[in-house]
């Protein structure tokens, strides 16, 4: 089974955490990405998240399975939402369990850093302006550096 | 002249106008189809955009092959 | 309120999770200590956990007061349980909710830390074999340091 | 003489053979009254222990008043 997934519906992370148990584990973290009512100062009122699934489940998984290899850990699951998300929703959920907490931080902390910059998925927000955009995409003529966009 | 299917997602999607197209081309690498396209639709301004070729990560270098598909992939915002 | 708590009863971190939920929130990160199977090479089969609640209480509130002033978090609590406790049991729980990960996960670390070496709670652990003993109590012979004990 | 009560916990609980009891003692100091109990009841060795008096740690040096609750706090292992 891979270590990671996406949802197109909402989700609990109960139902996830119950996959990460395990009779040696004394440590689980988790991390949970909500969708918070700001960003850079704007206010923002629901998300949409857009997913490359194919692409992405096998990327996700081996952000993860690269946490196993690095970390002493005995079990790992990262899922993303997908589709539109309203204020404190939940966007995506890392669980991690090991025997010690060193690790089960540590890994947590990998797959959601590695998550947010590899794995295709993009993000838009709506404002409460009424526009939207997304987001590390919408570069002002002052931020493009010259011959950034390839080849 | 290869025969290619290609998805938008996201910025480059809504900036299309449609999610996917079949293209025949005479590019023989991924940046050559890109510089096509990105003459057709004059693509936004979007920062480092990679390429995925049947659901893999490639080198802009990679080589076109018929019945290939290729994914335009904008900066990611995940999390 | 307090940010810190005892529990009696087996529970569930999503009664406590909800607790720090915050639409200014981005970032949720949590720790649990599960009982696992296994300490420093032996077989456990279950534990006991005692406090002293009326300084356990004070002083794991004092633990989350200092997070909030280190850290640029949202909400924060910790549960920490008493009593028999099986294999799997949630022995801890920690839950800080935050505008960026980072703070989330250096106050989450910090509190779990500081309530396992300051706040008065004992482990016991009791073996596979039939006997028990109290966590960080049993002090053999070439382990003793001379005057360790006060005053 | 002050008269005290004292509660134990955990390995000194089971050590001692109860939870609480009260006392009345000469000792000035907490670090006096824990000499005079080791003296009773021969504390195992346990490694650091620390002590509390009406809820709130305390120096070992603290002096003793008639009506303190005093608590002594063998190495904690929460978590």
């Amino acid at each position: 089974m891979s270590h990671f997934g996406f949802s197109r519906e909402p989700f609990t992370p109960e139902r996830f955490r119950a996959l990460v148990a395990d009779p040696v584990a004394g440590g689980y973290a988790s991390f949970e990405g909500w969708v918070r009512n700001h960003n850079e100062g704007r206010g923002v009122i629901r998300l949409e998240y857009e997913g490359y699934e194919a692409l992405g489940i096998k990327e996700g998984s081996r952000v993860v399975a690269e946490a196993f290899e690095r970390f002493p850990i005995a079990r790992a699951h990262c899922v993303h939402r997908l589709g539109v998300l309203d204020i404190g929703d939940l966007a995506v959920w890392v669980g991690v369990t090991a025997a010690h907490r060193d690790a089960a931080f540590a890994a947590c902390r990998y797959i959601i850093d590695e998550v947010k910059s590899r794995v295709p998925i993009w993000k838009k927000e709506h404002y409460a302006e009424g526009d939207s955009g997304w987001i590390n995409c919408e570069v002002r003529p002052a931020d493009a550096p010259a011959g950034s966009v390839p080849p | 002249m290869v025969a290619v299917q290609i998805e938008y997602f996201a910025v480059l999607r809504e900036h299309v106008g449609r999610a996917r197209e079949d293209l025949t081309t005479t590019a023989t690498t991924v940046g050559q189809l890109y510089a096509e396209l990105d003459q057709r639709y004059a693509f936004p301004e979007v920062g480092r955009v990679k390429v995925a070729v049947n659901d893999e990560f490639r080198d802009w270098t990679a080589p076109l092959k018929d019945g290939d598909f290729v994914v335009f992939i904008p900066p990611v915002a995940g999390g």
